[in-house]
């Protein structure tokens, strides 16, 4: 047992927590926000360059990192500097799979994701999917070699700017069936394709996508032919600890904002720190702040370990990671006051970050359903 | 004991509602209902209408031009409002000045003022907290010199509401450097137009533009611009913020958020199945719906209370407690109801864009509302300050 | 609209509430738990010359009153000063049942209900029914006039002491099944009746009652053959109304004693009710407190209303008096210390008593299921 | 990181549970299990199983019998004692006394008072708690006043668990009356044969009467039963109340009450299904399993740093909050589980009489033990005031 960080990880930690520090402050970040794409290449290349990209990926993808605590230890520091790059959705959502089922051909893209030279978006969530992982109902028909793809992709993170898009679409069974589906690596140039992107709530933006009688090449598919299921639940899972990661890095940063405010910020003549009110209560958030800190410390050492172990804890994380989050946010507000509403102050990003993380892979609700189902089962 | 409305009352209550049948605008309505900020022209307009009907001012004596009703009629008619989504009357001049001038103005100046209020010729605004004074109102710092038939005053406003539609502002200054925190502090009017001032807007978490600054450089103000007596304007303000009290539980507010929470929850499909019957979403819903059930109960013993004449006590700050933090869990259980598609970020929910919203109409302002209203528990004396109301009157340490 | 309460129940809260403060302290309370019988027949004789039995019947009944805010100002009252005499059990469970579906003779009883002469026991839940009220698994067959009853009753309030039973029994049907409930007058010598009592946690006795080929005669029946169920329900949500205003009244004593607590009692030489993190706290029980007190204004207003909205006011206030209980009566305990822990002091009981009505007619769990069942129907 | 145990850890860990499958009486596993009370020799001949091989003080040194195991194999030891239903080491001599002897105690001390509680001929308990001095401990006043070679000790302790059971008492005496609150306090070591000592029980909320007051009136006490200096007793008992700390978080017990929780809610039929598959006690069950699935984590966290030789800070306030939180909602999952069954008093849970119970064998104890572990959250330094530790060390104000 063992829960110091190992040297390579505890450097990879240390360089970019050094880096962010000094290159991501609020006002760099809204304007990021606020910009284009909503994300910025210089950083995104250098973040490459301190191999933060390399880190998510096995030395045998051509990384040297990709376990469990390697994702935990690169999004806690993105989470602690509010970091709004789609980082998870190139390296770990599509990234991951290409890596875990692609061909050797798709998997040459895997040096240009560690690179930091291409951004991709893994395109799955639909109207009516909700938070079902295995709802589609997206069409792929094979004729002669050429698929057609037509349904309708919403909330694609990143899916207005990347360069590759990776859908999910099914060839055979129901709508909720996890046989059948499929993966289809599709240019979003490729005709058919309607792609309107808009911005998110905390940064990053996310597109809604039409597919209208998308041909795309059968060498286009990625993995066997309706057996993407298994590969797609597992990046998601390796997926969501990063969620959970940033979650806790952007709540510690909230904590400490919140406890260097109490500190100084004076109301009736005393530091607002010394009422006892805001003392018990900032001791309740520290206390779950180090809940959060275990529970995505333990779905990290649990992402190598088999389906259903890896996914109960990875439910347990998430669900815990969205009750927690509620509670710092919402009381990191509530204690600063009014400034805390205020777009130019840190922690209003913050705040919006860890709340609207509940809204990405399932929430805390849904993932609590599935830790019981998964005890049951 | 009894828990139904008089006959006269019910009567009332169904006039209300015809008459939002019949006058409010449903492209206000709608705004409403979807979150958007209305224009100030609509805004403007809405209390035309109202006025028109003599029922802009629910809480002025007819005297002033107000219906003289009672508790029990002001929460009726508040309660059809806020289900009709009619917009909110804007407070500043109806609800917090009025009553200031009816009890402490002079008499040039509540014929001035008053009638203005209605016909809105005048957008008052809300010049009390400063920065580093948030709860604290005593400790404010923006000063009021009088120089022969002027004060000049300097300092800041912060978290002015609407300011940017304001042509007056109500302050707070302080006329007496010497005297101790919540003595030496006056009550001014001050026109907006004046040289000297500057509003700033604030941005908002939600990217809303709805609070500002207001910059005061050697700003003129005429002294019969003072209302009551030098000195004496902390008096007032608590009077006001009585006042202010009014509807502090947002009962119309919440019965409203919780069918739109409803609305939601029965289009969302969650495994196959619409949410609202999903058993741990209906159990949210349910202990909500059921706090609200007894708030609201607790809200019409405080007003069949005042309709008696028995001024409430710490009630009020009771109802201002459970009355937001309901709020705000109505407001999160919409964006959880959302789901996936509270993530998108829709400007003209809040500031009156119009780009087309991603996804259903209903989770556009989801996300905004639940973020924007986290301010129900901070403004308005924070949850915290009442918390300390409430002990300190019954545990009296 | 008028939250007063009429001169006749302000007198009787007056007069009640007197008699208590005089009568009944803790330690009378503590001997008259460890007695035999669990209650003081000369309290019970008392009351019912005050007027507390005949202000939960109707004038038509032979009572005074009978609605919910005759039961909820009777009840905050005995909740108020922990009383534990079961007079929920005889007058309104049992007298509520033989009142409503009682035939003439029956009804003879309600007299002697009034003026305190006789005790009664329903005797309906059963070992495997838990808060399933319609769940009887105790089978009624009727030959040649006579009734023989077989089954099991559990948790009888009152079943050991009471001088005439109520026993629940099914004639057709499923176990689940509302249709097919009958009732039975039972007189506790009859043959085949095996009686077994215990005392209950917080005050009061309850019975194990184990019925095996108890024969009764058919005039036993209570009300239509196999049609009791209506009547069941509705004397339950009544008896509902009556546990909710008395853990309201349980709750105001919690809450006076932890008050008066917090102002005399001394820590680091302050006393402990000016330390501000208890001060919120404080704050927030009495928000609570008013909170209880208006849900169950609101369930007595509704008791006399149509079936559906009866039930699920009387649902709204037991899920939340029991939410409300919890809270009251741990937090209640905790800002006391070590003190509230024992027999002697008086909150003790309080702290019981609140906690265990959550166990009475339905947790707070089984009636959030209902009310929103019974607003989806 | 890893999550893993060592192999000698695992190793290790299958020894503990072999002794414990092939010595635990199952009477004394039953009844722990069943939440009823051990008398005084089945705890004693616990304890001498224990010793026998050399496993009864986990926290002692080898030089003084322990088996000088880390943290690690405590946490481990302690987990699977827990697990089994093992009852629990009467702590007062070999966890409490034991290491202040060590630390603070003269070599006649060691020599004589070591070995005897190993050997179980001295049931000790402890004289801390003082009527009014709750959580305040600097503020107690039973005096000790030096008479030649004796101290003649005055005043009453209470909160004496077990008290009934001992022979000897260690407590916290007032000797120097002019002192500072924390100042002037000495340690002393009592036999409770001596004349002027009354005990007389506390009867608890769940009927229970583990706990006592203690008076002394003119008690005379040997001056060498003085452990370390006069005056010195505060820093010794702020080193007890550190070495109290061990197994704070209860992990084991939350762990052990989460399956008894789960095989009641298997029992239970609700609605027509077992309990268990209700989906708001599952969602009860699944909130607080996941709570405690991190808090034992967080507990590794300390654990392993303790085992590398780093002394826990603040963390152990952390784990005594939410340990004790955790447990006390796992105490009300039973609770709620047992259903109306939880309502008959069962007198045998917890003070070993033996009446046959009402309803399942599960349902006995669970309404008891709810009640008496509101306690766990009151003593060993409550929960406030281990918030205010962790307040003030973070924000130093």
């Amino acid at each position: 047992m063992d829960f110091n960080l190992t040297e390579e990880r505890q450097m990879l930690q240390d360089s970019l927590r050094r880096f962010l520090r000094d290159k991501y402050d609020t006002e760099t970040r809204n304007k990021i926000i606020d910009s284009e794409t909503g994300f910025s290449g210089e950083i995104w290349q250098e973040m490459a360059e301190l191999g933060v990209i390399g880190a998510l990926f096995s030395e045998d993808d051509g990384g040297f990192g990709g376990a469990g605590f390697d994702i935990a230890t690169v999004f806690e520091e993105l989470g602690r500097a509010g970091v709004v790059e789609p980082i998870l959705d190139t390296a770990l959502l599509a990234g991951g799979l290409i890596a875990e089922i692609g061909n050797d051909t798709q998997k040459g893209m895997v040096e240009q994701i560690i690179a930091g030279e291409i951004h991709l978006a893994l395109a799955h969530g639909e109207p009516g999917s909700r938070y079902d992982l295995s709802r589609v109902t997206t069409t792929a028909s094979e004729v002669d070699g050429t698929i057609v793809l037509n349904g309708r992709k919403s909330v694609v993170s990143n899916g207005g700017t990347a360069g590759h898009l990776i859908v999910s679409a099914r060839e055979t069974g129901d709508a909720q069936d996890p046989d059948g589906i499929s993966l289809f690596l599709v240019p979003p140039d490729t005709q058919g394709l309607l792609i309107t992107s808009s911005q998110l709530i905390g940064g990053g933006h996310s597109a809604e996508i039409i597919l209208d009688d998308v041909h795309i090449p059968a060498e286009a598919r990625l993995g066997p032919k309706g057996k993407a299921f298994p590969a797609l639940e597992h990046q998601v899972s390796r997926a969501t600890v990063a969620l959970c990661a940033e979650a806790l890095g952007a709540m510690e940063t909230a904590m400490a904002l919140t406890i260097e405010y109490l500190g100084q910020r004076k109301q009736f003549g005393r530091p607002i720190g010394s009422f006892q009110a805001l003392q018990h209560r900032t001791a309740d958030l520290l206390i779950e702040l180090e809940q959060a800190r275990s529970i995505t410390i333990l779905a990290a050492g649990h992402l190598q370990d088999a389906r259903d172990i890896r996914e109960r804890h990875v439910s347990a994380a998430k669900h815990l990671i969205g009750r927690i989050g509620r509670q710092i946010s919402e009381e990191s507000i509530q204690m600063h006051g009014g400034i805390a509403m205020t777009q130019e102050y840190a922690l209003a990003h913050f705040a919006k970050r860890i709340v609207m993380i509940d809204h990405k892979l399932g929430d805390t609700d849904h993932h609590m359903e599935r830790f019981i189902a998964l005890g049951a089962a | 004991m009894d828990l139904n409305y008089s006959a006269e009352e019910l009567a009332f209550r169904e006039d209300v509602k015809q008459f939002l049948s019949d006058n409010l605008p449903a492209a206000f309505s709608d705004k409403v209902r979807k979150g958007q900020s209305l224009t100030k022209a609509e805004h403007e307009d809405w209390h035309a209408i109202l006025n028109g009907r003599g029922w802009l001012a629910g809480n002025w004596p007819v005297e002033h031009g107000g219906p003289g009703w009672n508790a029990v009629e002001r929460h009726i008619f508040e309660e059809e409002c806020a289900l009709a989504f009619a917009p909110r009357i804007v407070p500043f001049g109806v609800s917090m000045l009025g009553p200031v001038l009816h009890k402490f103005g002079n008499d040039a100046q509540k014929a001035h003022w008053l009638p203005r209020i209605l016909n809105g010729d005048d957008w008052w605004c809300q010049g009390y907290s400063e920065p580093g004074a948030g709860s604290d109102l005593a400790s404010l710092k923006t000063k009021a010199v009088r120089e022969g038939d002027h004060y000049i005053v300097n300092g800041q406003k912060t978290w002015t509401t609407l300011g940017q539609h304001a042509n007056m502002i109500f302050c707070l200054v302080r006329t007496d450097p010497d005297a101790k925190a919540q003595e030496g502090i006056s009550f001014l009017l001050i026109d907006m137009d004046t040289p000297g001032i500057e509003v700033r807007p604030i941005i908002l978490l939600d990217g809303s533009a709805e609070v500002n600054e207001v910059w005061f450089t050697d700003v003129k103000v005429p002294v019969e611009n003072l209302v009551g007596e030098e000195n004496k304007g902390w008096t007032y303000a608590k009077y006001l913020l009585t006042h202010e009290r009014t509807n502090i539980a947002g009962v119309g507010f919440s019965t409203a958020g919780l069918e739109s929470v409803k609305r939601i929850a029965r289009a969302e499909m969650a495994g196959g199945r619409p949410l609202i019957e999903n058993p741990h979403f209906a159990a949210r819903l349910a202990k909500v719906e059921i706090d609200l059930m007894a708030m609201a109960t607790t809200n019409l013993r405080v007003i069949s209370k005042a309709a008696q004449g028995q001024a409430p006590g710490v009630e009020s700050s009771m109802l201002k407690v459970k009355g937001t933090v309901i709020r705000q869990d109505i407001n999160d259980l919409a964006r959880r109801a959302a789901g996936p598609y509270a993530l998108p970020f829709a400007s003209e929910a809040v500031d009156g864009m119009n780009e087309p919203p991603v996804g259903p109409d209903y989770a556009a302002p989801v996300a905004a509302q639940y973020f924007n209203n986290r301010k129900l528990s901070i403004y308005g004396g924070s949850n915290e300050v009442q918390r300390q109301i409430i002990a300190k009157s019954t545990l009296g340490v």
